[in-house]
């Protein structure tokens, strides 16, 4: 693992960019009573930006109800994401779409997705776009461990597979969906052990460790880019709070066993890495610390003074074309 | 203003709707060895060995709270996140001597595991010449209104009116939901159950013996002369409120609560269009080929001499449901729609 | 006895409805490099490496044969049995450059891929807040009559004219086939367009060179006074051979091709209507929640002064398609019922 | 493979009667214009043999589209299969389903069906049921190597895994889905090796040899009812005539493929294995073989003189309980 100053500082800005988003901006949301569909993925950063550390903005990425973290390390602004979940007109989705489906299409930002699994094929695809028109981009797809268990990845991956395409699939394993453990959902230990029935290689990673991740989707994309098709890895990580912020975890998982992952924080694991190499000082990072809380101040602010939508955009975009009359015909609607 | 003998009878003690969902599981369950129930979360976290049979959540709406305690991991089933087989095994196993009741987490996510109902449930009975019953019920929910937006808020109950060999149930609050879900889980044929999110905190009179309403039967729960209303779930209470407040400018609605969206209850709504001679259905869902257009085109069809004014309807417009409570706002019906739509009929 | 404009010009070769298919596919993909085409046996066999670029069969009713030929397996891909993810890798292309086409062989399959359908190709764009198009077409089949039973003969459009977000076509003919399927690749948005197995041998004249017809557009295929008949896909030649049928009992039938079912073309139906003052719809799909029923519910809404008798429908009944031919016989609307039905509507 | 002649005789009668009611009572639904949805069996008789003696009439079986041999293996009679196929009231199911949809409930068959892959979480339903009622009873759940690349299989192997089932599942690897080579759509050499990723044995075995079957599913069946759960069990068959006996399969196979399949045939591997033995004779087998063309003589016979369905059963049993005049209501159907 050889990897610049610069390059280090832009893991841990990413790092703490997702977890202070994670830490304001679903509490503020929350006190907005905007909606209970938010998912924190605190204590998944490293998984989020040591894979999207290995894509341009060119490549895609398709992303999960749990979602935020991708957007963040694919380049998405924490400003027009809080915007979007505090349902303003001047969020990612001008406000049509929330938390779970976050998107810009400008930084291959497929979509997070509130089906679990659906936006698996939609990365299958945009490699397709890639290999068709010989663009030399690559597609992640991220899923959970309860994702894994959705036929739709087993078709994907085999439809890859058999196609040669430019995808990594990315399942990080956080050891639950919602309070269900892995443990008792999937029939195999793990899930890169079913890889091998898709003829790519299955990979099983320290997801708490940045560089760990780093290397393996490395490895991935540049084998998806150099047309030698996909692989699937799989990251062990662990979400600090329950499947939403308003559950509570502990009625399906023990202290013991917050305090154990807690204890593996992505964020400290970089500073204990990278401090005693000497290149990078605490200061530093403390001063980068610093500037992600203000930057979601200035979020919040950003967002709480944006305009929300017009009523009369219920009806934009639904189409690209479509007689507007018909999408509100005959139903009596007041606007 | 009245209200039917359908309706529970006052006296009785007052429960929520999902308390009522939740003691008619666990009386079906406790008569009948042969139900079983399974879906994602439904135990919530207790299927783990190493935890012992331990309720983390009883669901994500609480229905199923306390069943794995009661009745056993072999009759409470957590489920993977895998819809077209757990839903497809239930459907295996009604047909082959158990009771099962899935539960699909919300209707949004229909499409991943639609052929199992559509082309196994619906048809196994009629396409091998009546060998066969699935008595198997599904349990999802519906209803926007909650900040959900497009992927978690939807109301797909017409493509269960649509299908041949399902059948469909819309309780509209505790009393209806205890007593249909119990009809739904006893009857032979496959049901759908749906629960309204906007409905579970709501209380009412239930019984605490169990009961059985039946399955294609709707209920008028305010006599009225001049206009029908016909509600569809929470849509009911939407009736109601409108048709109080018509009710101060002198226009006596009769409300209807649809509760069953196969078989529909054509002959009752028609029966109140014959006396009141206009007609206007309030659905949650998206107007083009849904349950609201049907009535409208049914009553059209039946009581075409007795209409006084054009059979209407008060949906969704024809869009996904947006995530901003300011745009979600004027998705779903209110009284206000419904008024302003009711006095275009009687003012054209 | 006359028919409209929107009809090819006589004089021009005649072609079979798969052939029209066919040659429109060849066209949308010469002209447009990122049209691509994938679905189960589309060429059949031709992706095995070994047996070099060879059309076995050229989908399953040869509407695409000759295509890997000319425009090769990048553009001609034949797919695993995976409709959700081939699908829904379609519409993933189709949002990030591409105009996919994907092939579902029968709509009866729908349930096992409709998420990646109503929950992304829909609904991806009004939920991004309009910052991708996705000029997605699902080619399909529909279509009783042919002893394939209850899993091979579904009619399932009108689902597609309920949820927002999808758009759908049904052409009649050969001419309407390459002119809607054209107009379907063009379309920035997701478009289903269905093929009726009943009409692939059918032929009619058609352009050689490639047009478009406009989706959301019905058109008159007979013009008449006394009552307005609206055919959708093969039931518009039940309605014609009905309508020449009740001529001679002087009763002269407008027939309505409706060719799309989202947008629905209400306005050329209700124009009609207010004209004829009757109205009988033929759907070959079944009658709850349907399409025939939708029609008939918006003319009684948006013509009711103009109706001079129930706005009515002939269809499928509310079973699944049955194999044994005496029985599938009576499953598909035939003009004898068409005609039955009008001469109720004029002897009430 | 120790084998008594009473069990040598019924695997050998069990596969001449899937040959012989293929060989003739497809043509013969052919002539009849019933359907062109009708799939031989021919040549994969040793997987459906084999698998089905090791079951009792109390297990369960689900089907496909190519079921014919599975029904006949299971117990359900040729003749009411046949009087099916002709669309007669006497048929199996009544006339209402044809060679897609044949079941027998009584003999655990719960149906050949119509869309790839539909059958399999029915049969893993069924051994729910086995399960919680403590039946003892095992499901098999066949499908094709067309069919292993739906989703649906993945999730119910998982599925019956996680629960410990007894499920059998068996992937009849015929070498295509239609015209398309399961070489091409399967991104795995073997699907048996897709069963290391459900913890479960995986096995590949040569389903032209029906002992060879016979052992692999004995094991199986014996595993699965002693409620160790699951296994995927592959046979590597082929089908003798096209997807449907309209299709020519030339176009997309060689004549070699078929000729050395076709030297490789059950029945006469059968042959060639017992009569060396000296215990049963060739003039046995023979006779059999005449019974076997006698029977489907009787079979079409009986279909053709069984009465059509009335017009009216078009009504019946697509509920248990409906309004009967909800059915047709409004549709102004003639009957
Ligand atoms: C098809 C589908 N089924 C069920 C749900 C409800 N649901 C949302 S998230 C979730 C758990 C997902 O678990 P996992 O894939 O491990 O992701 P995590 O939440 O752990 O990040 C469930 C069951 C859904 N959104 N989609
Ligand atoms: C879900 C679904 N997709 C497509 C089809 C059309 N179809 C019927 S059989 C078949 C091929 C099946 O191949 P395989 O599973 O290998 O079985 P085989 O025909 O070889 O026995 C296809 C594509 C279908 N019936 N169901
Ligand atoms: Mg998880
Ligand atoms: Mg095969």
């Amino acid at each position: 693992m050889e990897m610049d100053r610069d390059t280090l500082l832009k893991l841990y800005k990413t790092m703490i960019t997702i977890r202070n988003f994670e830490e304001r901006g679903i509490p503020e949301t929350g006190q907005r009573r905007m909606s209970a569909s938010v998912h924190s993925s605190a204590g998944q950063e490293a998984v989020a930006t040591g894979v999207c550390s290995q894509l341009t903005d060119e490549d895609y990425m398709g992303s999960t109800h749990r979602g935020h973290g991708h957007c963040i390390a694919k380049g998405v602004e924490p400003r027009v994401m809080m915007a979007e979940l505090f349902g303003r007109a001047t969020g990612s989705n001008k406000g049509k779409g929330g938390s779970m489906h976050i998107a810009d299409m400008s930084k291959g930002m497929l979509g997070t997705n509130g089906v679990v699994g659906a936006s698996i094929p939609l990365a299958v695809g945009a490699a397709l776009t890639s290999k068709v028109k010989k663009l030399g981009r690559v597609a992640v797809a991220f899923f959970g461990d309860g994702g894994a268990n959705q036929g739709i990845l087993h078709e994907s991956m085999n439809l890859a597979s058999i196609w040669k395409l430019p995808v990594v699939f990315v399942c990080e394993n956080n050891g639950y969906a919602m309070s269900t453990p892995a443990e008792y959902a999937l029939s195999t230990a793990q899930v890169s052990d079913r890889a091998a029935g898709y003829d790519m290689p299955g990979l099983h990673i320290d997801g708490m460790d940045v560089f760990a991740v780093c290397d393996a989707a490395g490895e991935a994309v540049a084998r998806a880019r150099a047309g030698d098709g996909p692989s699937l890895l799989e990251f062990e990580t662990y979400r600090y709070y329950g499947h939403t912020v308003f559950d509570d975890p502990l009625t399906y998982r023990s202290k013991e066993e917050e305090d154990h992952w807690r204890a593996r924080d992505p964020i400290q694991h970089f500073r204990n890495t990278v401090l005693p190499l000497g290149d990078i000082t605490a200061e530093e990072l403390d001063q980068m610390d610093q500037e992600a809380v203000d930057m979601m101040e200035e979020a919040v602010k950003f967002a709480d003074e944006s305009p929300l939508p017009e009523e009369i955009e219920l009806y934009d975009d639904v189409y690209v074309s479509y007689p507007a009359a018909e999408l509100k015909r005959g139903t009596n609607m007041g606007i | 203003m009245t209200t039917t003998a359908s309706l529970a009878t006052s006296g009785t003690r007052e429960i929520q709707f999902r308390e009522a969902v939740n003691e008619c599981l666990r009386q079906e369950m406790a008569l009948d060895d042969s139900v079983i129930i399974m879906g994602e979360e439904i135990a919530g976290g207790a299927g783990r060995e190493d935890q012992g049979v331990v309720d983390a959540w009883g669901g994500p709406f609480r229905t199923t709270v306390g069943l794995i305690q009661e009745f056993g991991r072999d009759r409470v089933l957590d489920t993977p996140l895998s819809e077209a087989a757990f839903i497809g095994a239930a459907i295996g196993a009604s047909s082959t001597g158990l009771r099962a009741v899935a539960e699909l987490m919300f209707i949004d996510f229909i499409g991943v595991c639609m052929d199992q109902l559509v082309n196994n449930a619906a048809k196994m009975r009629y396409m091998f010449g009546g060998q066969v019953k699935v008595p198997f019920t599904m349990m999802t929910r519906i209803g926007a209104g909650f900040g959900a937006a497009a992927q978690h808020s939807e109301s797909y109950y017409s493509i269960f009116s649509h299908f041949p060999g399902l059948k469909g149930v819309v309780p509209s609050d505790a009393y209806t939901a205890k007593g249909l879900l119990a009809a739904a889980i006893r009857d032979d044929d496959p049901v759908v159950f749906f629960e309204h999110k906007g409905l579970y905190g709501e209380k009412g009179p239930v019984p605490e013996e169990s009961y059985v309403l039946p399955i294609g039967k709707a209920r008028t729960v305010r006599a009225g002369t001049d206009i029908t209303l016909v509600g569809i779930s929470k849509m009911t209470w939407v009736c109601t409120a409108a048709a109080e407040e018509l009710a101060k400018s002198g226009i006596d609605a009769e409300v209807i609560d649809l509760l069953s969206v196969s078989p529909i209850d054509y002959d009752h709504v028609i029966d109140s269009v014959k006396r009141t001679h206009r007609l206007v259905v309030v659905d949650e869902d998206t107007p083009i080929c849904s349950l609201a257009g049907d009535i409208c085109s049914r009553v059209a069809e039946e009581a075409f001499d007795y209409l006084d004014a054009p059979p209407s309807r008060v949906t969704a417009p024809h869009t996904p449901v947006p995530y901003s409570r300011v745009l979600e706002n004027n998705y779903v019906p209110n009284e206000a729609r419904v008024i302003s739509t009711v006095e275009k009929l009687f003012n054209r």
